[in-house]
């Protein structure tokens, strides 16, 4: 907990157009921990990803990298720094160039970054990076299509794994899987940030997913964080309605008078949030204020903190 | 231990059998041949034209006019009892050589400029009003003003045929990168720091090939047809020059009498036309990774 | 009886009438001019009232069987077997009698109501063309049921609905479309092909209560194809494991989530992450391709208690315990 | 709707104007003095000068191009030289031939197209559809005005069935017009007709494959109204896109057909103009042809946002 932030960011938010995709979003992800995101679709959390990794630009805010300003950073400088920050896709299929071996693939982001001293080091590296992900070094002469997908999001592993990166931020990287797959790659990412200590921002909209995964989560709610905090804070004592509601409509979860929803209505568009607090819409408990005030972050002990105009007494 | 696990839950083939390449795939691939052969076989003939029909095919002999097709006439003889096997020997010359020209230079042209239109928006703008502009815009009607403003030439058909088939060309390319750049593999390529330069060469060059390879043999196939059309109303290459469509020009005229003036010089036309069409549509089948993905 | 003024109290009086009955179904499919199995042997029933889960990863057959019973299989695909609808079997039906069950006896409901509904017709022509056909109601009639349908399944300004194009509605709302449609001609068995998956979290809460809903006022008994097992639990009352092509296990829901008795689903529940933080014990290696399925149990090479004689093939009945399709079936609870 | 169409119409522009600007600059930009050579070797200097000035040839080049502009939007597109009368008066007499031509060509092509699609894609790999998909290959390799020579020999010089050449108009009795239009129409419809065949045999097979076509089967409604109302609208919306480049390629073909038919239309008048060098007459032309693809791609547009809801929302 009192591990110094790794990624830090303060106020970031991005428009398209006139669309508010992500706003104000403070986070502060602690040396080798695992952050949570969750959230609905429309709820910008595969744009932070994007955000804090530079692939887009914010429209404004801060993002330290640890005594990084990455905002700062520009053209080579930027790149050059993508070597101690990588990405894991949602698709190993379309994330990775079909025309090139897995030997290449996995040479490529040392070479671009100047690592191993010749073809034969990073190769040898590839081989082991196989190894370390539970691959036969046969495999580094192999297309991509001839694997399959828990497969290829093992190769997508090893790739992110090549430049000993110190964030790694995985972008619903089990969605795409079969359920009994998809406990081999959890299981494959939770051994790789231990025995490496890499800080992993994970984002996925399966709630037990990230309860298995992450140390601290936030949960965000079109394109803002309504709630935060360590994981048995945020499972166990949620103070967000929207939390709340969240975690009780996980299938299997008990039922209110036969009832699984607990939330009336759809997810607004991005389009249209609505004033003041932007779960308001859906939320069982809104009343007059909620409508002209946007709540701001209540403190709620051991780092868990939720934005809510309920928690104001 | 923990490693031990991971192969042991990792433990699986790699999905054997490895999947044959292109060269396999086109080889097994009756039609690929079949185009790829006779395409082939009029390369040949244009090349040694002169050993296969010798003799100038201009060469008029009034005396044998009108003979119909036989041993020593293959294809018969024309009004002026010239040799009909040889014009269409001899006329695929004019034909391949205005088409390898016009697809070359508008390919060549189509891709730079398709690269350039994916990756600039104001590029693109520009671009694509022209093209436009151009695409519905039917080309015989511009070649026939350009050719009546440059003179008719070999030279006035390629430089009119490239203006009028770059811009479906242009699309094609432009199409594929916009494809291609959105493509996730090159967020991940980014992701990893992977030069611009590199992105380039390694991800999106090799991506947009294969479309451009088939819409080559397309734009080959649009080429010979238009010199020949252009060739067949008078506006193409000047009327001492052999081409199958200057061929049919005059031929019109005789139809009920020497119906074999039109229909060799035509025939062969359609060979090379449906040979080039046929080789571009097992090529998209045989390039297109969606197929090959399905082994 | 219609649904909409049914005032006795659901499930009361239910004799319990087997609706749809899969016997030994099987579905080939042509492929590189062979037939390639993709199921081989499923049995099960549905009895009226009754909400029974077909389960399993991609690739296992679920889909395919419910396409099946639709009697819309993929072009050119064989089916063997037999298979009863209403107690008549409908195997061997002519292509248009058998289509004539659709609709009126069986409603389908996709995963995607997206796609699943037409891009450029009206919703109510859609409903409509559904009733007119089926029902024989008039145009205006059949537009007037069409919007009652729609307010049942929750829909606000029925009407301006019926006027839309799917474009035009969320997720949600489409799926309940998709529902109306299912449940427009009174079917007496609806199978839904993963309704839930596209959606998010409390939308998906929101449908599969009002499909529970619809379920009783309806009385239909209901084939509910899913990859998902905390669904299962959830909704319905028995579940139907599939792997390879094959039913493995058949219990009541409950058992199956809880204390199943084939190695296959209990790897399935161990490979979900649950409340708890322990490891999770996934199932090694990877679904077999359609096609080359191993020999013998087609679970056994991912088995940990396999043995010699897993290399024989275990049928559903008469191996070790009924309804489990394996040699060395999971007999304690385990804790 | 509305925003919708003002934006075609936008986008339409550059199809009246690349192509005019290209003549445009291909007849200043080219060696040699265009009067000079539209009126030969015995041309007196006063005759040449007179000339440039009427055609606007002595001012500067920017100056040239707004007076050309000016003439487009007013219409006055000079006189032709060979006919010695206003090119908007030369014109209307070889349009309606070539506008005619063309819209029967493009209805046939459209018909064939779609009837030859749906049949193909319905008998997915059976004998049928490989006839159809053979014929439709071949038929995109037929060079039309080759296929015009083959039609006369075949059903005008042997069968006797149809008028070598010539046109009669549609005010001379339909049978007779029908009888002199449909062999110039056919020959130049054929390689679209089988454009459109793939096309529609593409997309059918496509939209068969969409989940809405298996819901409509499993709601219960008969094949033939599942094929015939709910893929058909679909799976024909392709067709009409590739509908407007045909209706051009078509106007392109019309050159040599006419030629072949001997039909009085703008092809022909196009191709004696360049050969007389009469320049106004040609820039007369490309405009007229020019508009008419404007026209009749904003009617195929117009269709295409009937057809398709999703466009009119946007």
């Amino acid at each position: 907990m009192s591990a110094p932030a790794l990624l830090e960011t303060k106020g970031l938010t991005k428009s398209f157009g006139n669309v508010k995709a992500v706003r104000d979003v403070d986070l502060s992800i602690p040396r080798g921990s695992t952050f949570g995101l969750v959230g609905e679709s429309g709820s910008g959390k595969s744009t932070v990803a994007r955000l804090v990794l530079r692939l887009i630009e914010p429209t404004s805010g801060e993002i330290r990298f640890g005594e990084t300003d990455l905002r700062a950073l520009k053209g080579d400088k930027l790149r050059r720094q993508r070597r101690k920050m990588q990405m894991i896709f949602q698709d190993p299929f379309g994330s990775l160039n079909l025309r090139m071996t897995v030997g290449e693939t996995l040479t490529e982001p040392q070479s671009v970054h100047g690592l191993g001293r010749n073809d034969a080091e990073r190769r040898a590296r590839g081989e082991a990076l196989l190894a370390e992900v539970g691959l036969p070094a046969a495999a580094m002469d192999r297309f991509p299509h001839e694997f399959s997908g828990g497969q290829r999001q093992r190769i997508a592993i090893a790739r992110a794994l090549a430049t000993e990166p110190e964030l790694i931020v995985a972008d619903e990287p089990v969605s795409a899987l079969d359920v009994s797959v998809q406990a081999q790659i959890l299981n494959l990412m939770r051994d790789m940030q231990a025995e490496h200590g890499t800080t992993m921002l994970f984002i996925s909209h399966d709630l037990r997913v990230v309860q298995y995964m992450c140390d601290q989560i936030a949960v965000m709610y079109l394109g803002e964080i309504m709630e935060r905090g360590p994981r048995h804070r945020i499972y166990e004592m949620p103070q967000h309605p929207y939390t709340q509601a969240l975690l009780s409509s996980v299938p299997g979860s008990p039922k209110e008078d036969g009832k699984r929803a607990k939330l009336k209505g759809e997810i607004p568009s991005a389009h249209s949030v609505p004033s003041g607090c932007a779960f308001r819409t859906r939320c069982p408990h809104a009343f007059d204020r909620c409508k002209v005030e946007v709540p701001v972050m209540h403190q709620l002990g051991e780092g868990q903190e939720a934005a809510c105009h309920l928690l104001d007494r | 231990m923990t490693a031990a696990d991971t192969q042991a839950e990792a433990r699986e083939a790699i999905r054997a059998p490895r999947a044959p390449s292109f060269l396999q795939r086109f080889v097994r691939n009756p039609t690929a041949v079949l185009s790829f052969a006779l395409l082939v076989a009029f390369a040949l003939m244009a090349i040694f034209a002169p050993l296969i029909a010798p003799g100038d095919p201009m060469r008029v002999n009034p005396v044998v006019r009108f003979t119909p097709p036989g041993a020593e006439y293959f294809f018969g003889t024309d009004n002026l009892g010239r040799d009909v096997f040889r014009i269409v020997v001899h006329g695929s010359r004019t034909t391949l050589l205005v088409g390898l020209v016009v697809t070359v230079i508008s390919m060549g042209l189509a891709t730079i400029l398709g690269l350039l239109s994916g990756f600039y928006r104001a590029v693109d703008v520009i671009l694509m009003r022209f093209v436009d502009g151009l695409m519905a815009f039917p080309g015989i009607v511009l070649a026939t003003a350009a050719a009546g403003f440059l003179g008719p030439a070999i030279s006035t058909v390629i430089i009119s045929l490239t203006i009028v088939l770059i811009s479906p060309s242009l699309r094609v390319v432009r199409g594929q990168v916009l494809v291609v750049r959105e493509a996730q593999m090159i967020e991940a390529a980014r992701a990893t720091g992977v030069p611009t330069g590199r992105i380039f060469r390694r991800y999106i060059l090799p991506a947009v090939m294969s479309p451009i390879l088939v819409q080559a043999s397309f734009i080959f196939s649009a080429a010979v047809l238009g010199e020949a059309a252009l060739s067949f109303i008078g506006v193409g290459i000047g009327p001492t020059d052999i081409s199958w469509g200057n061929a049919l020009t005059e031929a019109r005229n005789y139809i009920s009498q020497a119906p074999w003036i039109v229909i060799f010089p035509g025939l062969a036309l359609m060979l090379t036309i449906l040979a080039l069409n046929l080789l571009g549509d097992s090529l998209r089948d045989l390039l297109d990774p969606r197929l090959a993905r399905r082994r | 009886m219609s649904p909409l003024d049914m005032t006795a109290a659901p499930g009361a009086g239910t004799e319990t009438k087997v609706v749809l009955e899969a016997e030994n179904l099987g579905v080939a499919l042509p492929i590189d001019g062979k037939y390639v199995p993709i199921t081989t042997d499923v049995s099960f029933s549905v009895r009226r009232g009754e909400a029974v889960a077909l389960v399993g990863e991609s690739g296992c057959g679920k889909s395919m069987t419910a396409s099946a019973i639709m009697g819309l299989p993929p072009r050119g695909a064989k089916v063997t077997g037999r298979l009863r609808i209403n107690g008549r079997d409908v195997l061997d039906l002519s292509p248009k009698r058998r289509r004539a069950l659709c609709g009126s006896e069986i409603g389908f409901i996709f995963q995607e109501p997206m796609t699943a509904l037409h891009p450029t017709l009206r919703i109510g022509r859609q409903m409509t063309d559904t009733l007119c056909h089926n029902l024989g109601l008039s145009r205006s009639a059949a537009m007037t049921r069409a919007a009652e349908l729609l307010d049942l399944v929750g829909i606000p300004r029925p009407k301006d609905i019926l006027k839309g194009y799917v474009h035009q509605l969320s997720g949600g709302m489409r799926q309940r479309v998709m529902i109306a449609l299912a449940l427009s001609c009174d079917p007496s068995l609806v199978i839904a092909d993963e309704p839930t998956t596209a959606l998010d979290v409390t939308i998906q809460a929101q449908v599969l209560d009002l499909m529970e809903k619809m379920r009783r006022e309806f009385d239909v008994a209901m084939l509910f194809i899913t990859h998902d097992l905390e669904v299962v639990g959830d909704f319905c009352d028995r579940a139907v494991v599939m792997y390879a092509g094959d039913v493995v296990e058949t219990a009541t829901a409950a058992e199956v989530t809880r204390a199943p008795h084939h190695p296959y689903t209990r790897g399935l529940i161990d490979a979900v992450p649950g409340t708890g933080l322990e490891r999770l014990v996934p199932i090694g290696g990877s679904v077999p391709q359609i096609g080359a399925w191993p020999e013998g149990c087609r679970f056994a090479p991912r088995c940990s208690r396999a043995t010699e004689k897993c290399a024989i093939r275990p049928p559903l009945e008469g191996a070790p315990m009924p309804d489990v399709r394996c040699w060395h079936p999971l007999t304690e609870e385990r804790t | 709707m509305l925003r919708y169409l003002a934006k075609r119409f936008l986008l339409i522009l550059p199809t009246i104007f690349v192509p005019l600007i290209m003549v445009f600059l291909l007849l200043r930009l080219a060696p040699g003095d265009p009067a000079g050579m539209m009126l030969g070797d015995q041309a007196t200097a006063d005759q040449l000068a007179a000339l440039r000035a009427e055609l606007g040839l002595d001012q500067p080049l920017p100056v040239q191009f707004l007076l050309w502009l000016k003439g487009i939007f007013t219409l006055d597109l000079g006189n032709s030289i060979f006919f010695r009368e206003p090119v908007m008066e030369v014109i209307p007499r070889y349009a309606g031939v070539t506008i005619l031509l063309t819209l029967v060509a493009l209805t046939l092509a459209i018909v064939i197209g779609v009837v030859m699609g749906v049949i193909s894609a319905l008998n997915r790999n059976n004998p049928v559809d490989r006839g159809v998909v053979t014929s439709a290959v071949l038929g995109i390799s037929l060079p039309e005005f080759w296929f015009a020579l083959l039609l006369i020999f075949l059903f005008s010089v042997t069968l006797r069935w149809f008028p070598v050449s010539g046109w009669t108009p549609p005010s001379a009795g339909l049978i007779a017009f029908g009888a002199s239009i449909f062999l110039p129409a056919l020959a130049l419809g054929i390689r679209q007709s089988a454009l459109m065949t793939r096309m529609m045999r593409s997309s059918m097979l496509d939209v068969m494959d969409e989940p809405y076509i298996t819901t409509a089967r499993a709601q219960g409604l008969p094949e033939r109204k599942v094929i015939g109302s709910y893929a058909m609208r679909t799976a024909s919306i392709p067709v009409l896109t590739v509908a407007g480049l045909a209706a051009g390629y078509m106007l392109g073909g019309a050159v040599a057909i006419e030629i072949v038919f001997a039909l009085p239309g703008l092809g022909r008048m196009l191709v004696e103009a360049v050969a007389r060098r009469d320049y106004p007459l040609v820039e007369g032309g490309v405009l007229t042809i020019s508009l008419v693809l404007a026209v009749l791609n904003l009617v195929i547009d117009l269709l295409y946002a009937v057809l398709d809801p999703r466009i009119r929302y946007q």
